[in-house]
């Protein structure tokens, strides 16, 4: 996607938006109701995601993370989750913090399992950004993608046979529509009619790999004709039409009309994780023809002709997350990673005879220094 | 008693099961109205409702993907891979997703799917309908593995997978899904896994084997009994956790052993029983553990006949571990 | 699909269709230009078919054959092969005998690959109706359904890499469409703008399957719509029709300007294959439905409209196959199954230690019968 | 000569085969313009154009489908999946299709697909970028597989597997991807698949490794030695078919032995390295030979480090078989 083709996104009728890039309601466009208390919430939200990226990144940087990914510019389309109940499910992919913490993960969680230490929800068994919380029913993280749809799917399916109005939603780039999975899932879906709501943040890049290299349809949305389920198009980067667009989305699923395709049209501002560089096969030019496009900037310019948006208010987010921040990555830091002996938990029930015999011998060795561990 | 072969034993137990735990749902290609290619779920389309055995699209990717989604909301899929050479579009949704679920969410999403596939040659069925892939499963912490060799463990063995929260591949040995019977009760029952059964006692040789070998093992004990060499016969049933008391004991005793399977030799699960073994019988061995398994081919069609190990080819090992 | 859609699929517009079920042309239909020799060609290569098929499953009832696989019905889609030149590659499911034969295949070559014996081309190795012929450039065929897809795209990818302008056309039935390897594949073509053709035999029937428990969309021609690539659907049973969309796509491929699928909306008259029953899943009033719109019969009606065809010339045709048959069904009984020696041969270029260890091994035990061998 | 790592080798031997042989196609994600997420077909892009160095789209099966039938034409395709863990979407066409295509097809079709793919942990991966599936090829007839500790053979046995016709599993140790440096010649050379390397000669206990473990059991060796310990190190190097003759002549000599590897114990490739032996030097067997491997659990994150064998618990076994 060349910087020449986002003015040309701009433009295309299937393209749902509701704020301009100034965040001014675009004549004729219906807008979600949505209260201003929800309104400030959904600020908060993206910003504090923003933040918590910043700060990640920036300690990574320093070594003291072994990884992250940031989602900048991206915010907005983790916010599909508005229209969801606690009741509903979610299978996310590695990008969607706001997603989590929409739900209600604290950044307590967050950052232990960023550090994957004694407190991590799920105990250090996974690199960093793989969260997992069954008590908000966010489904763990795997890095190999697109392995969530059809669990999604199968979720939904689940939610259908017990005869519930629960919905599943899962989340991927538009990079992981190339899988295997992403057909037999979305198929499952279109044929059993399960309660299931498909975000692909088509963010232009996987990895290197630009969409053009990723598929010759005229759009991800397209593909749900493949199945036989709507397929909706949104400026992923107007949080309104987001939000607009997964209300439809998850009522229908709820209604037992079956599932829903979403295309979140967006733009990875950034690098794919820390351990990329963008520099390499990316024209700089186009993350900064997306700087107008900010869909954090549009939400505020939404906010401020709602006179909801002051630059005090901004700065008390922004100093409580930072602080909330700083005192949890202390913590965090600090706790230590967890006992050697939860090694051989969780691989089953219970221990069969051969964990046992190697629990006993890894005990039984000299203990190993972490060579990544910096406090 | 009713007499029962292995496809009436499975489907009974499915029966008994879907039954019992209304959130049972059964899941796989045409095991609805048709009732399984092998017909293992015969019937309880009309008994239990479209809603509850599924007929899906062709992707076992998706079966496998959807019976996972299952799980981790609370449902308890049993899905059918159609051949266990099949098995390998799901291949990705078992090895990293299925087995690695409970570890990697630290305990918060067990993943009970309990995934019935026919296993196995013997039926002239080629490279693609006779593989015998258990090894692959074996070496992936976090799945069970059960083969049961007749009737009566098959539905034990299979209600007791049902009703555990571990991910288990109940691999069926299609060969004597029919020819074995034998007396199976009708009620409930279950048979631990885990365990080993002593079919034969013999103080010589061990004979070790799993699913439709078990009957081979048994043929080369009756032939070498009959020459005076006396060969316990042990099934090992369960995979994993295989029993390594059972065979580690018996293997004790006798100083020699022959496992057998029809899986290529080569990393097969065998290699595993016999390092294990040597490892704890080490100082009681008297030869070498032979192993008589498949060639390291694909699996032929017109010299099915060759490949598959059988009694004479047990024999000659059991004179071998004899005679070193 | 119930015999009440059999009706609508005749009137559907999206449906090519040249002749009608009696063989004359529809009115305001194009006909592709076919030399009347060939049309004799294609009336003879569909009848042998009809004739194989029916001797094959004949004795694989009296246990004489292993296994077998009857395309009543669906032999108007073999030969979408039409326009393809020797140079083309086909990569063929386990259903289109026609392609072989067109092709190529002799009859003896055909009866020794079912009996899997010492002079099959393959070597025993594969069951009944699993062809390969790399001097007709036609592929290995596997039984996992799908597999071909991606492989076919991959030769087209090479075909466009060399500068040749040669094509690939893989055939698969409506039910493979749902597989993860379907989606890659096409994908792959949709990008790659690969030379390829994909033929989906929409039969009706995945075994017990039908094609509403596969998918949701409103045909299978229009899944190309996630590919960005043309779909076009046409009546299986018309051979005019297919060999003119066939046309169509080959001149398109071969033009470099890329892939092309193909719906053939066809019926599967009878079982999956010698090992099942359709009567257990299906209402026989459906195959009879199917009846008028047998391919055969329409080609008979169109050469008969065109004073192609005779009785006599049928019975020609008829007699010449059946002693063929019969000649090499005798032969290919009696030659025997491969030397034991084979069973090692080809799992790599050369025999490595543990494979002669092995060979060795077989050798020195006593030769075990084949149960099978009837003979 | 100039000293390189294992990246810039296998970029080398890369290099050299796409300009010697047309028919070569590198494939895979992010291979071209990037150059690789590990930087291992840098420069390849650039030099022979995107027709030759593709940027697929986010598919292994995609990858490798496309990669046989490139190769059943006639074309070279050198397929790179991205991480070994990522292979598994892959794992059909792997298995059921490019093992087999040479023997399904009675020989018609040689199948010559070269497959790159980092492989192992030690970066700090968790279970997703650090696995060690090299058993479940193993046990697949049809290929090889080969897995370097060091730039010289992974240079040269690359360039091996691009001249041959069998297919080819090349995983590349991605832990010491950069640390392992050596003198690499400039020009074109082949390193023998199946041959093993004595690393260092020794005369009490045998260690056999390969890939990343080479350096730990060299390590275990050294302080082995200055406690008095003689140790022979063997680099495996091709596991399938691996060098049954070194190894058996080694053990034979020393009647001890230790087999490591990352991969998970159970039916790991040490079980059928260590039966093998059994079978083979049973009456020289001093004491069971040890396995140092990864636990039988997924592999972890924040316990990486305890996961991993090292130079001490090896040189506890190797304590451990000259006490038995
Ligand atoms: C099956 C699999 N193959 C390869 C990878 C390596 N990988 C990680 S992220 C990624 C790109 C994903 O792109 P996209 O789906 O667009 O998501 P985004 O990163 O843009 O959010 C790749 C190739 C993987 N994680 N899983
Ligand atoms: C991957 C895989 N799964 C399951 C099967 C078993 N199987 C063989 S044919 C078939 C149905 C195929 O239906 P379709 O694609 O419509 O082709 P048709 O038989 O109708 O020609 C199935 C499920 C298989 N061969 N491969
Ligand atoms: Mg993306
Ligand atoms: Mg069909």
């Amino acid at each position: 996607m060349s910087a020449v083709e986002v003015a040309a996104v701009e433009e295309e009728d299937d393209l749902r938006r509701v704020i301009d890039d100034d965040g001014k309601v675009i004549s004729g466009a219906s807008v979600p109701k949505i209260s201003d208390e929800q309104l400030h919430k959904l600020f908060d939200t993206m910003l504090m995601v923003r933040i918590i990226d910043d700060r990640m990144m920036r300690i990574q940087r320093q070594g003291k993370l072994g990884f992250y990914m940031k989602s900048l510019g991206e915010e907005a389309t983790h916010l599909s989750v508005f229209p969801l109940r606690d009741d509903d499910w979610v299978y996310p992919s590695y990008r969607e913090q706001g997603a989590w913490f929409w739900r209600g993960l604290t950044i307590e969680q967050f950052l232990n399992q960023l550090f994957g230490n004694k407190h991590d929800p799920t105990k250090g068994r996974q690199m960093p950004v793989h969260h997992s919380a069954n008590w908000l029913n966010c489904v763990s993280i795997s890095s190999p993608v697109g392995t969530q749809i059809p669990q999604a799917v199968g979720t939904a399916m689940g939610m259908k046979a017990s005869g519930t109005d629960q919905v599943a939603m899962t989340f991927f780039g538009e990079g992981t529509s190339s899988t295997g999975e992403f057909h037999v899932g979305m198929n499952f879906a279109g044929v059993s009619k399960a309660p299931c709501v498909f975000v692909i943040r088509n963010n232009g890049w996987a990895i290197s790999t630009g969409t053009e290299k990723q598929t010759a349809a005229k759009s991800f949305a397209s593909k749900a004709v493949g199945y036989g389920m709507p397929g909706i198009r949104v400026d992923g980067n107007d949080i309104l039409a987001v939000i607009q667009v997964a209300n439809e989305a998850v009522a229908r699923a709820r209604r037992g009309e079956g599932p829903t395709l979403i295309e979140c049209v967006t733009y990875r501002v950034e690098g794919h994780s820390s351990s990329d560089d963008p520099s390499v096969y990316r024209n700089p030019a186009e993350p900064e023809a997306w700087g107008p496009r900010d869909p954090l900037n549009r939400l505020r310019g939404y906010l401020k002709g709602k006179r909801l948006w002051t630059e005090g208010m901004e700065k008390d987010i922004s100093d409580r997350y930072n602080d909330e921040i700083s005192k949890y990555l202390k913590l965090a830091e600090e706790h230590g990673e967890p006992d050697v002996e939860t090694l051989f938990d969780d691989v089953y029930q219970d221990l069969p005879w051969h964990l046992k015999e190697q629990k006993e011998y890894l005990l039984s060795q000299a203990r190993t220094k972490n060579p990544h561990l910096h406090n | 008693m009713p007499t029962m072969n292995i496809i009436q034993a499975v489907n009974n137990a499915l029966r008994i099961q879907m039954a019992a735990e209304p959130k049972s749902i059964i899941l796989g290609e045409d095991v609805g109205k048709f009732g399984g290619v092998f017909r293992a779920t015969s019937g309880l389309y009309d008994e239990f409702g479209e809603e509850r055995v599924i007929d899906t699209p062709l992707a076992e990717a998706g079966i496998i993907g959807a019976a996972i989604g299952m799980a981790v909301y609370g449902m308890r899929p049993i899905p059918e891979i159609q051949f266990s050479d099949f098995i390998f579009p799901a291949f990705d949704q078992i090895v990293n997703e299925l087995a690695k679920f409970r570890y990697r969410s630290g305990g918060q999403y067990p993943c009970p799917v309990v995934i019935r596939t026919p296993v196995g040659g013997g039926i002239r069925g080629g490279h693609y309908h006779s593989q015998s892939p258990e090894a692959l499963f074996i070496h992936t912490p976090g799945l069970k593995v059960v083969i049961p060799s007749n009737p009566y463990d098959a539905k034990g063995m299979l209600l007791a997978s049902l009703r555990q929260d571990d991910p288990v591949l109940f691999m069926e040995p299609k060969k004597i899904y029919r020819a074995s019977r034998g007396e199976v009760p009708e009620e409930d029952y279950t048979v631990e896994l885990g365990k080993a059964k002593v079919v034969r006692e013999g103080n010589q040789v061990t004979l070790i084997a799993y699913g439709a070998m078990v009957s081979v093992i048994e043929e080369a004990a009756a032939k070498a009994a009959e020459i005076g060499i006396s060969c316990e016969v042990i099934d090992l049933r369960t995979l994993m956790p295989f029993d390594i008391e059972t065979i580690t004991e018996s293997v004790s005793k006798n100083g020699r052993a022959v496992m057998v399977h029809e899986a290529p030799q080569t990393c097969g699960f065998g290699a595993e029983v016999c390092t294990s073994l040597y490892e704890r019988c080490m100082a009681h061995l008297e030869a070498p553990i032979q192993r008589v398994c498949g060639f390291d081919t694909p699996f032929p069609y017109s010299l099915e006949h060759e490949y598959l190990p059988n009694a004479d080819r047990v024999l000659g090992a059991i004179r071998k571990t004899l005679e070193w």
